[in-house]
């Protein structure tokens, strides 16, 4: 096939330079000096970089947790709405998406600090007596990655719930289910490939972001995506930004190839 | 305990602006078949979703074994459905998808173990528990779907056109056995279809629905033999009509006088007066031909010309064009090699007993 | 509706504050004064931000193009590939996505520099004398688009050529189309919501690009997502910022409204 | 001009490791209506598509109107398929789905206008040209689906399951249209079904198929009346079936003796010899039933208990346990009020003359 051969150039030679590049050394001025060692990865065990990576692990899963939990009810809503309204929520959730990434979290930055919009709302209504400090915390991270990142949740469940044949939730119902049963016996495992698409569509970028830890985030709150950005651009140093940065790939595809081994990649689509 | 399983008390239903169902009022005895027949948009499956307790009645009562229903969500009803579509649940075995329900009601392990398998005997589906729904073929996916209900020993199993999807040969197989697992269990079966041989042939009493009210209840032989309407009868199989007027009255018997055609005479019905218009409704298959106008034996004989034949291997239909230019039906059995057939455009004589003929009053309620 | 209530105020008042300031002016140190003014909207119209209009609408344009004529085939190939293969088709076609954003434009920085790994190949296969210089133009930004966002062409387009009845395309064939007619007259029409959808994932993203840009185009490549970023970060007047994005937007969402109108939207799910 | 419109030719086409059409040989001849009847996976789809181009045999020939189709792809082809799904499309309108053909072979405007209305009169839906297929219903697709291959006037038009997605009543009166259609055009038709009553009502000719094999080519009497096998004594209707030995034999009739049972009379074929083994096969409308074994006029009497009775409206069906343990099934026209049902556990007499029996040789060769 034609198509095979530009494929795989096209999409492989990339990650191949990566991972060449994350055996070699860091030039002098920067740029590679063509050595090979294992130094990059070994560099990577320093408790320095394991803090790091376990922080951004934590704060994606929470982040894809939170877009699951948001993101379920209001995707079974739009799947059951009528026809003609599904397609217009469908454009309102997509919305964040229509505007430049870098605009939505600088609006989040007005809205989260201590005399921006939120707090100044609050206190004149008495809720509150003195402002939240929520800028430049993990909880702001957190807002700033659910709103980017929650279409990419919402969407493919969707497709699933709607793509669901609704008679099997009667069925369940029929058959003594309470609605906790119809949810977590019937309807999750017969929407999981959705679940996990969402799962995997958030937690990946939401992994390696750098943008919003950078603008949200604060002093202390370098997260994996900023320390690839850090060695990249600053510290120039591309083979271990490279060797992070493949590290990472693998985890994930690991993680996936374990999820196809067990349910069968055919359900994935 | 009460006698009918199930009693409709003047159920009233709109989807949006629409009338689904229209002042219902039924009763289902316990151990009955009971079928709901009748077009699509006739009511039948909206009844059968308010038995369920997937919609709620806007108005009137729904009785199962003598306790109302209001307010009560399917979960919690003593009733099973079996889906037109199975809705088996594809996640799960053959196994899994029976135990469900028992599973639910939290039944303890071991008895669930042994009502399955009774319920995959009763079914004859024992080799194939620990398949996968996708793996099985139409019919055994409809005998799972059976058994899934079955297996929670429901007061009332509900089936919504259950041989729908399985193809003429398979539908005739699963009609005596569905019959036979019905007989069996005792169980109080309520089937919605709009298939009027299903309904004849497994039936104790069919209910005819057209715009979501009952036009008649009855036995198959009732709603066949004595159908109150035309819409009836013409729904529970083929049917020919004949306008015209009551002429004349003995104590057995009435002639009813049509235009353009001999007169003709018919079993008197009850509240009939002479010179009032009727509809006579005739069964394809209860009518004779023959080339021979003297042919002796019958109370009616009237002239017709062949307009089409249609050869069916076990019998031949054939449409008759009378002399007042009505189109009727004729079917007659082949009876062999030796068989005179009608040729297309013959003149024959259609021929039959007054007995055979029934006299609708109200020419059409539906 | 409770959904209905948080959906509103997560997604919309980022949205309504982005208006606000862009009628507000730039603080002395950077920040918002807030007074009102079309300022930032006249300015647009200076023909220097009118030439990085048109430039970055041409360079998501040919972006969505290349996207589409690369990605149409390879969706076509994949749906009808055996069921069991086409998973694992998509799962491929994904791997660019599985990176970080950084480190991908990185390697086609790599590949495509003047002693890069392209050129050294090219040249030690004799196929070239001299090496070509691709990177710092926008092919180099047009190659690294296209490379991070055909996946957002392939899905959608995958999905709907998927759900395509194959039987259509035999009965345009028993009735004398040809395969061009197939594809124009059948095959085409009935897979546009998902062309459309492809077209706008892969338009939006391409159009308020700063990254690949930043890093693979030339000196003189301002597009509008650098222009954005420019005013956010280093010139820090974040009205014109904002302006500069809501003007992006409602172009984005008039164009959609338009299609919604012509198609109806339930044909866009 | 050729005589025959197709001609396959020793034709053998593999799926994979599967046989799916097994050296076929078929002629069609011009303006007839053809049917190949078979079970799911007997090949009759497979030959249709391989007549309208989309899968290449592997062996053999394929002449359409006197010209080879090897190597001429679908849109060359002087065929048109009618699909089961019908396959219309969804973004045309019906004026625009019947004129796809038409534009496609750049007819001028002006003369697609007046075929497309012509078709539409046709299959009368001329009042419903602007309107979008998904508006229609399941019986208005079919006939828009067959306006679009009749328009474009082909020698030969492939008919797959068209009627399987209509319900019973529906399809019966498509049958007789379909078949009115095809008389009036006098276009080739070439229809493949599983559904027995569909091919015997519209053929000319019938071919049975099974395994990829053709088991019996004829006039739908022919096939019913004379079949050559079980397989397609059983797949033709229902049959009852005998197994014994030839016992004596006259110029025109034999004797059949099996265990437990009476001598049976038959009609003598062609080619059987004295003692050897034959099924006789029975259709169920062709035997009567009595109380009495004296009545007289049959050729053969049998006793048998009834094992169940099932009502039909115009008929009656009964299974018969006879003595040597054989169920048989007995269809009896339900003549009206006065009639005498039998009931169950009831010992009849079965009867029937010599010449309603068939004489299978072959024991099954399907």
């Amino acid at each position: 096939m034609p198509s095979l051969a530009w494929l795989g150039i096209f999409f492989f030679i990339p990650l191949l330079l990566v991972l060449v590049i994350s055996f070699a050394a860091r030039g002098t001025y920067g740029g590679v000096e063509w050595t090979f060692s294992l130094a990059n990865y070994t560099t990577l065990l320093d408790p320095l970089y394991l803090t790091i990576f376990v922080r951004s692990l934590a704060l994606a899963l929470v982040t894809t947790a939170v877009c699951l939990l948001l993101g379920f009810p209001l995707a079974y809503y739009i799947a059951r709405a009528p026809l003609r309204w599904q397609g217009i929520w469908l454009l309102l959730v997509m919305i964040p998406f229509w505007t430049n990434f870098l605009v939505r979290t600088y609006a989040w930055m007005f809205i989260l600090r201590t005399e921006g919009l939120m707090n100044t709302v609050l206190m004149n209504l008495g809720l509150i007596a003195s402002p939240v400090e929520i800028l430049y915390t993990d909880a702001a991270i957190l807002i700033g990655l659910v709103y980017g990142y929650l279409p990419f949740m919402v969407l493919p469940l969707y497709a699933a719930l709607a793509r669901m044949d609704y008679s099997l939730v009667e069925a369940a119902w029929d058959l003594y289910a309470s609605a906790w049963n119809v949810l977590w016996r019937v309807i999750l495992p017969l929407t999981k490939p959705g679940v996990i698409a969402g799962c995997i569509l958030v937690f990946i970028p939401s992994l390696g972001a750098f943008i919003t830890p950078d603008l949200l985030g604060g002093a202390r709150s370098m997260m994996l995506g900023n320390l690839i950005q850090h060695e990249y651009l600053v510290v120039r140093d591309w083979p271990f930004g490279s060797a992070i940065s493949f590290v990472l790939m693998t985890l994930v595809l690991l993680g996936l190839w374990g999820y196809y081994r067990v349910e069968g990649v055919g359900r994935m689509t | 305990m009460a006698l009918n399983s199930v009693e409709i008390r003047d159920v009233v239903k709109y989807h949006g602006t629409v009338l689904a169902v229209d002042h219902l009022s039924l009763e289902v005895r316990r151990g009955e078949f009971f079928s709901v027949l009748g077009p699509s948009g006739s009511g039948k499956t909206t009844t059968l979703r308010l038995l369920a307790g997937f919609e709620r009645p806007d108005q009137g009562e729904i009785l199962i074994e003598g306790r109302s229903m209001r307010d009560v969500p399917p979960n919690l009803r003593p009733v099973n459905l079996v889906f037109q579509s199975y809705a088996l649940f594809p996640h799960l075995t053959v196994f899994g998808n029976i135990a469900f329900g028992l599973e639910m009601r939290r039944i303890t392990r071991a008895e669930i173990q042994s009502r399955v398998h009774a319920a995959l005997d009763m079914v004859k589906l024992g080799s194939k528990h620990d398949r996968m729904p996708s793996r099985l073929s139409g019919g055994e996916q409809q005998r799972v779907a059976l058994a899934r209900a079955l297996v929670n020993r429901p007061a009332v199993v509900l089936l919504d056109e259950p041989l729908g999807a399985l193809d003429q040969q398979l539908r005739q197989e699963m009609q005596v056995e569905l019959k036979a697992i019905q007989e069996q269990v005792g169980i109080t079966f309520i089937y919605v279809t709009h298939h009027q041989e299903e309904a004849l042939t497994m039936s104790d009493r069919v209910a005819v629905m057209n715009h979501g009210r009952v036009l008649q209840i009855g036995s198959p032989q009732d709603i066949y033999e004595s159908p109150v309407s035309a819409f009836v009868a013409n729904f529970i199989g083929l049917s020919n009509r004949l306008v015209g007027r009551i002429a004349a009255m003995t104590e057995a018997r009435c002639t009813v006088s049509a235009p353009d055609l001999p007169t003709i005479l018919v079993r008197r019905p009850g509240g009939v007066v002479e010179g009032s218009q009727v509809t006579v409704v005739l069964r394809p298959e209860r009518l004779h031909l023959s080339r021979d106008v003297h042919q002796n034996g019958f109370d009616n004989t009237v002239p017709a010309r062949i307009d089409k034949t249609i050869y069916n291997g076990n019998e031949m239909h054939y449409l008759l064009r009378l002399s007042n230019s009505a189109l009727w039906k004729v079917r007659i059995p082949n009876s062999g090699v030796e068989q005179k057939r009608f040729l297309t455009g013959e003149a024959v004589f259609v021929r039959w007993n007054a007995d055979e003929g029934v006299i609708l009053t109200n020419p059409d309620s539906s």
